[in-house]
């Protein structure tokens, strides 16, 4: 469960934000067939960056921005393909000679490990280390990262991780090859969730306080050989690894070489003029001001494009006059001009206008708009009458909270700018980047609006409905139902959906979810953002992994000549 | 003269602690829980408690800071992990060892002031010079009017400009990064010569203004007249005579520009992406890292103060009638 | 009695000034001879300072000579910048009147006194420093091998002064001007000046042109007078005859308003009552 | 009747180095024991050099200073330290005149202004509105009144000085102290001020106490002389006394060090001054 | 003595040494006959007047600071303004902003009122805070004194800029203008406090504050009636001198996202915005960039001739 865009720069705006979503999008549409090539093996890709690692403990970072990384140094017991498309977020065995084997109902699921799979010093990998590594993530000070083994793995409620509390009792490892996990309830997609970062393997007995943050132990092709910070990473060939255990990564290059810290607009300029070591480079999303200039034939054909994954949105606070009114939410979403809000992010280069809530991206979802306006410029005069009806006619004055980032400002002024001639004055609150989501997810402190966004952690429903629209997860803090909706009818359907075995009936089931929901007008969708980057001229292999919302994979990625 | 010293960093070190307290207070009025932000997105009021306690929140505020200078002098626990002198803490964002951050850092922005500081001295002081010894001729008068120009220019807008001309547009500089001078020499000078320039073209335009000024004035004094009076030539007149008068109340104003630029040439290393401590400060404070600001602030104040204590010392041993009376 | 060392004739000095050139000084002649002593004396604005430094070529920027200025029979006046800098502090000394400001606050008095020596006389810094310590015990400053590294600051005004005087004999001028050495001083200081000025002219046969406001000053180290007004030179003379028998009604008023000290003659109220 | 009477007044300044508080503190004696009195309608002039402690003094009588030690009493009323209306009516009676005739005019006033600042500060409207008042006063120290608009600037020193003096008498004084006050003029204007200051005293009564270090000016205008020397007052007496027959030593080489025109050269000059006197 | 002959009194009578002291306009009269300072006063002209007059003239432009123009953009580009140089055309005569199409010339107007705005009050506020305390330590030194220069010390060693925009960007957003009046004003008075108090000491051993002291002045009124008109021509340099410097701080802020909120025009905040569109649309970037610039090259100017002007002044 992510929110889409994380600590992006205070002074200029990040390029990786859109990238930091996890997730298994399936489907993106658009992925274009761009550099792909066949990589030669050997040479370093440059990586240019605006915004370092948040972690390189697996059991702390849980970002697009590391998700995609830690497959170059890190394994886990299963992981997402390596392939445009579909296949991309199809889990497939890594570690683990299989995606597990459930008994008990779906309640208890045993993996086996590979024979010859190493950490960078030479150790196997056994049972134990993974059986470790798992029980990290309930340490309160490290388990920051990725939430679902506590949510789904049994444990005592006591239990604070291998450091303070000793060995996890819950997980077996009746062998050295062998790991058994037993769940709260059963789970039947347990497969996808020791995909996860919290399931890579860390020695036994190492990795306390911040050890793993600066000095990561590679199970992966590759291992950290220098690591400044917030300003260079540097990886080298892991020898311990034997690419026979590995069917998922490529791994090509001999090294990747990460430059952090780079302002957005010098690394669109470098990818653009791509001279030097720039041309072995790959960065993240371009600029809105670098569209224009990425349209000759060379660059085009240097461009990567798809779809985020995520849905950036307005959550209207249900519980504030007038919103309270459904009819006042209503004419809001009829009114929102969303031209302007795409334009606000970089064009229809960039982002898609978002009618529904679920990205296109998610599996079941619905195609529909439940309040059309041509070309989504806002329909003024519905929107009036819906006013009218609730006594709103004269206007009203809200607040919308925004993060201090100039892209969330500028989609609250195109948001300020439709709503102006109904008379709704929009006063806009700009809330300091790291402190957004506390502010935000605090009822007591939220506003009238607020602009975000959501990424799903799995292709369905499953993880964007329920998260922002069960009115029983209204929390005094960290909450994402930000309109603070509690709709009887609303529960009652994720109540149903959570019941429905067949997971193509519960997609399904979730796409009319969106409708119902949609119908209460709880926020406005306003984009579903893509994803759009040039590469440098000697990059070969890369494409847009469905799986890391957009971001090119990592582990396929490499030079079409290495000796440049 | 020791006592003169010891007494000066008697009060350094108050005006530090001032600061340092300072700092301290604004950051935990005005600033978000840090154990909440620590604990990140998927949190629980368990887990907040728990962070609160390692990082010792839970404890009255004076305390805490009490805890943070200990810190600083001899090092301090947090939870099970110990932090050596000097500590300043870890990043909330990081984890890391603030002083490690600082450390790390230090260098470009050295670099960047070093270089920047002999840049706006040489051009500064020369142009000054001339332009007062050929007062009111066509050069003065130039040279004094792009002073202003150079003194009105917003260092960014500066920055942006050079970036666009020279590197977007003649492709004759790279763009910045911060190479090791081992690595790369050529690029090494070529990286850092935007960034010196753009810091050093505001400074070196006053340092022209102000040494144009002080050389006139000192010109006039009466020991110029009986220098000329004893028959010295002109340049030995104006090398011995005029300069070092000249140019020692400018060693003031140089020392703490200098000094309050080794603290972070904030805009500038930001617009070129430079990853000095401005550039930290400027990130710690948009991911409010508490601990990161407060030893950036503290960093720079330590410049800016110690600048100020050592320009004294200097002036001490350069103007020979302060010399005498505070020994 | 002594041959003629130093001619002034006709030496108009004109200054610019924001309202257009001004006359400061208007055809004013003297003349020194060996061993004599020459008074300027004139209230605040008479030109009288200006005269000495039109004498060395010092005037501030702008300002114009015309007339004759002869040392030993050689015109000065159109000289070259080298041949005037080759004649100041050498042939012809100055005194300034403020003797802190006058002296290089940064450097030691040694310094500031050889560097005038070694300028026209050369040689090592070790024979410059020999004279400039000679000079020093000349000029009776107590401990003068110590007091040579010593910076301006650390002497007493009226031994500044003395060191003034130090700096301008060492090269043993023909000519020496000393423009209002003793105003900043204490009355007994100035005393202790004078004593010395009258002792080192003796001991040289120096020339010297005495610039003062103090016509008592004057009429004790003088032997010929120029009275100055507004760059008026009104009244030239021996001393004797300024003082006995002032010419010039401007004298006359001069020498009148002056307080006596000895009250041997009643004031001249009563007088005139 | 005494005026003014000083008893064992002594002011020390504490001089403190630099390096804050740990400096070292040396206690300077700038005046050490002096005492003194002012008869109505005299003047009492205090001579020294330089570093004497007579400005020092001067301000301590006129309650710019405050003694460490030592009573002033002023109309047998001791005001060393008053305040308040008694301070303000201490102020109504006693009056400086400074040195330097520019330092002491405010340059951004107005002769008008400056001359009825007095009045403004104790709360007293001027007699028939300032300009009337102003142009009397400057008319009686011997000024142009028309000028009465113009800033200090634009008088000359001797001028300047007159303004000052025309301040002092704003409030009709009884003591006025002149700290210096034609030091720093040109031999004929300072001979000019002296006779103002002597024709107001005598028309208006007052007592001066006239700070000096030139011998000379002193033996003008002084009937008592204080000779002050490194903070003492070495020698009080009549001013014929003081300089016929001085008795202290330090008195002596003053004296002997005040150049002289020749007396006989003078002698002569005077002679035929008066010849010419009398022949016209 | 009463013979003294006229002679003497020419001085006397005389024209007068000096004339009245720099009067403002004196400083205006000499301001018209310098050509530099003419055209800057001009400038300054234009730019106070579409500040004070931003209404009237953008409903003569056409086009509000805060309308969007979604056709004189190009969406499927990014944004970047339709047609050449920034989308300057008769409909919007700087120009537009890239990805909304808001008129350049409506915000160069509006941010011209917060600009300015905002630096008069700063330097009105840090006029005021530091020549009272600068004052009031130079006067009364002793305890006061190291009061006042203590906190001086303090803040001015402080990371001025940083701690700015820490306490900007940890500050609810609230009404930034005066937020950025405060905190500028809070961190900038010690400069001219300094330069105050020195001149304080050096006016308070003035003989005529000890004259106004004899004629029984009180201390405050020796301060504030006394010293107070002699510091006149500082205050009237460093406050000129003070305009751009706030000017520039402000767009400096901006520029570093803690200033102006949107949809709030400033300067700064416009060349921030630009930063990323330089190479594309340079007049984005040119435009504000050129205004800025100008203004603070006007006032600098400006404060350059006035101090001259009274410097010349108080040396004759």
């Amino acid at each position: 469960m992510k929110r889409s865009t994380m600590l992006a720069g205070l002074l200029l705006s990040g390029s990786l934000a859109l990238t930091a979503c996890s997730g298994n999008a399936a489907g993106a549409d658009k992925t274009s067939a761009g550099p792909g090539g066949q990589a030669a093996t050997g040479g370093t890709v440059q990586v240019l960056a605006n915004a370092g690692f948040s972690h390189l403990d697996p059991v702390r970072g849980f970002d697009g921005g590391v998700n995609n990384f830690y497959r170059l140094i890190y394994r886990t017991l299963t992981t997402q393909g390596a392939a445009p498309g579909a296949d991309g977020t199809k889990i497939v065995p890594d570690l683990a000679t299989d995606t597990g084997k459930p008994s008990d109902g779906g309640k208890t699921w045993t993996f086996t490990l590979k024979d010859g799979v190493a950490f960078e010093t030479g150790a196997p990998i056994t049972s134990a280390d993974v059986k470790f590594a798992v029980s990290r993530a309930w340490d309160p000070e490290i388990g920051i990262g990725s939430p679902y083994a506590k949510q789904i793995i049994a444990a005592p409620a006591s239990y604070q991780g291998p450091y303070k509390s000793g060995e996890m009792p819950t997980i077996e490892t009746p062998d050295a090859k062998t790991v058994v996990f037993h769940l709260k309830k059963p789970y039947a997609d347990f497969g996808s969730v020791v995909a996860q970062n919290t399931f890579v393997p860390v020695p036994k007995g190492t990795g306390a306080g911040t050890e793993l943050d600066s000095k990561p132990i590679a199970s992966g092709p590759y291992k950290v050989s220098a690591y400044k910070p917030g300003a260079s990473l540097k990886l080298v060939r892991n020898d311990k690894w034997d690419a026979k255990t590995d069917s998922i990564r490529a791994a090509k290059p001999d090294g990747f070489q990460w430059t952090f810290g780079l302002d957005p607009a010098t690394i669109d300029e470098r990818m653009i003029a791509g001279q030097g070591t720039d041309a072995n480079a790959i960065a993240g999303t371009i600029q809105a001001a670098s569209v224009a200039r990425i349209q000759t034939p060379q660059l085009k054909q240097r461009t990567l494009s798809g779809l985020g994954g995520c849905t950036t949105y307005m959550g209207l606070n249900s519980t504030k006059k007038p919103l309270n009114d459904v009819r006042v939410r209503q004419a809001i979403n009829f009114a929102v001009n969303k031209q302007t809000v795409r334009d606000a992010v970089g064009g229809s280069t960039l982002a898609d206008l978002a009618t529904s809530i679920q990205p296109p991206t998610i599996v079941g979802r619905a195609d529909y708009d439940p309040y059309p306006s041509p070309d989504g410029k806002g329909d003024v005069e519905a929107a009036r009458k819906l006013l009218t009806e609730a006594g709103q006619a004269g206007g009203f004055t809200m607040t919308l909270d925004t993060r201090a980032q100039p892209k969330m400002q500028a989609m609250a002024v195109a948001i300020q700018q439709a709503l102006q001639p109904l008379k709704i004055a929009v006063k806009i609150n700009i809330i300091d980047t790291s402190t957004y989501y506390e502010v935000i997810g605090t009822p007591s402190q939220q506003h009238d609006a607020a602009i975000t966004g959501w990424c799903p952690d799995w292709p369905s429903g499953a993880t964007f409905l329920p998260p922002l629209f069960d009115g029983r997860n209204i929390t005094a803090k960290g909450n994402s139902n930000l309109s603070q909706l509690n709709d009887p009818g609303v529960n009652k359907t994720i109540d149903e959906i959570a019941a429905l075995k067949d997971v193509t009936a519960a997609n399904a089931a979730y796409g009319e979810l969106d409708k119902q929901i949609m119908k209460l007008a709880p926020m406005v969708p306003l984009l579903y953002e893509k994803v759009l980057m040039v590469v440098g001229s000697n990059i070969a292999g890369a494409y847009l992994h469905d799986g890391f919302s957009g971001g090119i994979d990592l582990v396929s990625v490499g030079l079409t000549d290495a000796g440049k | 003269m020791t006592r003169y010293v010891i007494g000066r960093l008697g009060g350094v070190v108050v005006i530090l602690l001032a600061v340092c307290l300072f700092t301290y207070l604004i950051f935990f009025k005005l600033s978000p829980d840090p154990a909440v932000m620590i604990c990140g997105k998927t949190c629980t009021p368990d887990r907040i408690d728990s962070i609160r306690t390692v990082l010792g929140l839970n404890q009255p505020l004076l305390t805490q800071f009490w805890e943070f200078l200990q810190g600083i002098v001899a090092g301090r626990d947090y939870g099970t992990a110990h932090c050596s002198a000097p500590c300043l803490g870890y990043s909330f964002q990081t984890n890391e060892s603030v002083w490690t951050m600082i450390t790390a850092r230090l260098p470009v922005s050295i670099t960047v002031a070093v270089g920047a500081a002999i840049l706006w001295l040489l051009a500064g002081v020369a142009g000054g010079l001339i332009s007062a010894v050929r007062q009111g001729t066509w050069w003065d008068r130039s040279a004094m009017a792009l002073a202003l120009t150079g003194v009105s220019v917003p260092n960014y807008v500066l920055a942006l400009v050079l970036q666009y001309l020279l590197v977007v547009k003649l492709q004759v500089l790279p763009f910045p990064s911060a190479p090791a001078f081992s690595d790369n020499p050529g690029l090494w000078f070529e990286s850092y010569l935007m960034p010196w320039t753009v810091l050093a073209i505001g400074y070196a335009c006053l340092y022209a203004r102000l040494t144009r000024a002080n050389v006139i004035d000192t010109l006039a004094e009466n020991f110029v007249r009986t220098a000329r009076a004893k028959g010295l030539q002109r340049s030995l007149i104006l090398r011995r005579h005029a300069l070092r008068p000249a140019l020692t109340p400018i060693t003031t104003i140089f020392g703490m520009d200098f000094a309050g630029l080794l603290g972070g040439a904030l805009i500038t290393e930001t617009v070129f992406g430079l990853n000095g401590i401005g550039k930290l400060a400027a990130d710690s404070i948009a991911k409010n890292d508490q601990p990161v600001i407060m030893a950036v602030t503290l960093l720079a104040a330590f410049f800016v103060v110690i600048g100020n204590v050592v320009v004294d010392l200097v002036y001490t041993a350069l103007d020979p009638r302060v010399r005498i009376t505070s020994a | 009695m002594s041959e003629t060392l130093f001619v002034v004739e006709d030496l108009t000095v004109t200054l610019p000034t924001s309202r257009g050139p001004v006359d400061v000084v208007k055809n004013a002649s003297f003349t020194v001879d060996r061993d004599d002593t020459v008074g300027i004396v004139g209230e605040s604005g008479s030109g009288k300072s200006m005269t000495s430094l039109a004498v060395l070529g010092l005037l501030p920027g702008g300002g114009r000579t015309t007339g004759s200025i002869r040392l030993n029979g050689q015109e000065l006046l159109g000289r070259s910048e080298a041949e005037l800098r080759s004649i100041r502090g050498n042939a012809i000394s100055m005194v300034f009147q403020d003797p802190l400001s006058s002296l290089n606050p940064y450097y030691t008095v040694g310094l500031q006194i050889e560097e005038g020596y070694r300028a026209h006389r050369g040689g090592t810094r070790r024979e410059a420093r020999k004279v400039a310590i000679e000079a020093l015990e000349r000029v009776q400053i107590p401990d003068p091998a110590r007091r040579i590294d010593h910076y301006p600051h650390q002497f007493s005004g009226g031994q500044r002064q003395r060191i003034m005087i130090a700096m301008a004999l060492c090269c043993s001028p023909e000519l020496l001007i000393a423009d209002e050495p003793t105003t900043a001083l204490d009355v007994t200081v100035q005393a202790q000046i004078l004593a010395l000025l009258a002792e080192l002219q003796a001991e040289t046969g120096t020339g010297l042109i005495f610039i003062t406001h103090d016509l008592a000053v004057i009429s004790s180290i003088a032997q010929r007078v120029l009275v100055m007004c507004k760059g008026d030179p009104v009244e030239y003379g021996t001393a004797e005859q300024i003082f006995s028998d002032p010419q010039h009604e401007y004298t006359r008023a001069l020498l009148d308003a002056v307080p006596r000290i000895d009250d041997l003659i009643p004031a001249a109220e009563e007088v005139a009552g | 009747m005494t005026l003014l009477r000083v008893r064992d007044v002594t002011k020390q300044f504490i001089t403190r180095g630099q390096g804050g508080f740990l400096a070292p503190k040396a206690p300077f004696t700038a005046v050490d024991r002096v005492s003194f009195d002012v008869e109505l309608g005299e003047t009492l002039a205090v001579v020294g050099e330089s570093g004497s402690g007579k400005s020092t003094t001067a301000r301590i009588a006129a309650r710019l200073l405050d003694p460490t030690s030592g009573t002033l009493e002023f109309e047998d009323q001791d005001i060393t330290r008053a305040t308040g209306k008694q301070l303000a009516r201490f102020r109504n009676d006693v009056q400086v005149v400074f040195q330097d005739p520019f330092s002491s005019l405010n340059p951004r006033y107005t002769v008008e202004r400056i001359v009825t600042a007095p009045l403004a500060y104790q709360g007293i409207s001027p007699k028939g509105g300032g300009r009337a008042f102003s142009k009397e006063l400057m008319e009686r120290v011997g000024l142009n009144p028309d000028h009465s608009t113009r800033y200090p600037s634009q008088f000359s020193g001797g001028q300047a000085q007159r303004i000052g003096i025309a301040r002092a008498l704003a409030v009709g004084p009884k003591l006025v102290i002149c700290d210096e006050a034609v030091s720093a003029l040109d031999v004929s204007i300072q001979a000019q001020i002296l006779e103002l200051l002597v024709r107001l005293q005598r028309e208006s009564g007052f007592s001066y106490i006239f700070i000096a270090h030139d011998l000379a000016v002193v033996r003008q205008i002084a009937q008592r002389v204080a000779v002050m020397n490194k903070g003492r007052i070495v020698e009080l007496g009549s001013r014929d006394q003081v300089f016929d027959r001085p008795q202290d030593e330090y008195t002596k080489t003053l004296l002997a060090a005040v150049p002289r025109i020749n007396p006989e050269w003078d002698r002569r000059r005077r002679l035929r001054e008066q010849e010419r006197m009398q022949s016209r | 003595m009463s013979t003294t002959p006229t002679l003497l009194e020419v001085e006397e009578v005389g024209a007068a040494a000096g004339g009245p002291p720099t009067s403002t306009q004196r400083i205006l009269t000499r301001l018209v006959h310098d050509k530099a300072a003419v055209l800057c006063l001009a400038f300054l002209l234009i730019v106070v007047l579409m500040a004070a007059f931003a209404p009237l003239i953008t409903k003569l432009s056409g086009w509000g600071p805060y309308e969007f123009d979604s056709s004189a953009i190009n969406s499927a580009l990014g944004g970047v303004p339709n047609g050449s140089l920034g989308g300057i055309s008769g409909e919007h005569w700087f120009g537009v902003e890239p990805q909304n199409g808001r008129d350049l010339f409506a915000r160069i107007v509006y941010g011209a009122r917060v600009s300015i705005t905002i630096a008069i009050s700063a330097t009105v506020l840090t006029g005021i805070l530091g020549v009272v305390l600068g004052m009031l330590a130079g006067f009364y030194r002793g305890w006061v004194d190291q009061l006042i220069s203590r906190v001086m010390d303090f803040l001015m060693a402080f990371p001025a800029l940083i701690f700015m925009i820490a306490i900007l960007s940890s500050l609810p957003a609230g009404n930034r203008p005066v937020l950025l009046v405060v905190v500028i004003s809070a961190f900038g008075w010690p400069y001219l406090a300094r330069v105050i108090r020195g001149q304080t000491m050096t006016l308070a051993n003035r003989e005529f504050v000890e004259a106004a002291r004899a004629s029984g002045a009180k201390n405050l009124a020796l301060v504030f009636r006394e010293i107070l008109p002699n510091l006149r021509s500082s205050i009237i340099v460093m406050s000129t001198l003070a305009v751009p410097g706030y000017i520039g701080t402000e767009a400096g802020l901006s520029f570093l996202g803690v200033g102006v909120t949107p949809p709030t025009a400033s300067w700064g905040q416009m060349i921030s915005s630009s930063v990323s569109w330089y190479s594309v649309d340079p007049m984005f970037f040119a435009i504000p960039g050129a205004f800025l610039f100008l203004t603070v090259l006007s006032l600098t100017v400006l404060g350059d001739k006035i101090r001259s002007v009274i410097d010349a002044g108080e040396a004759a």
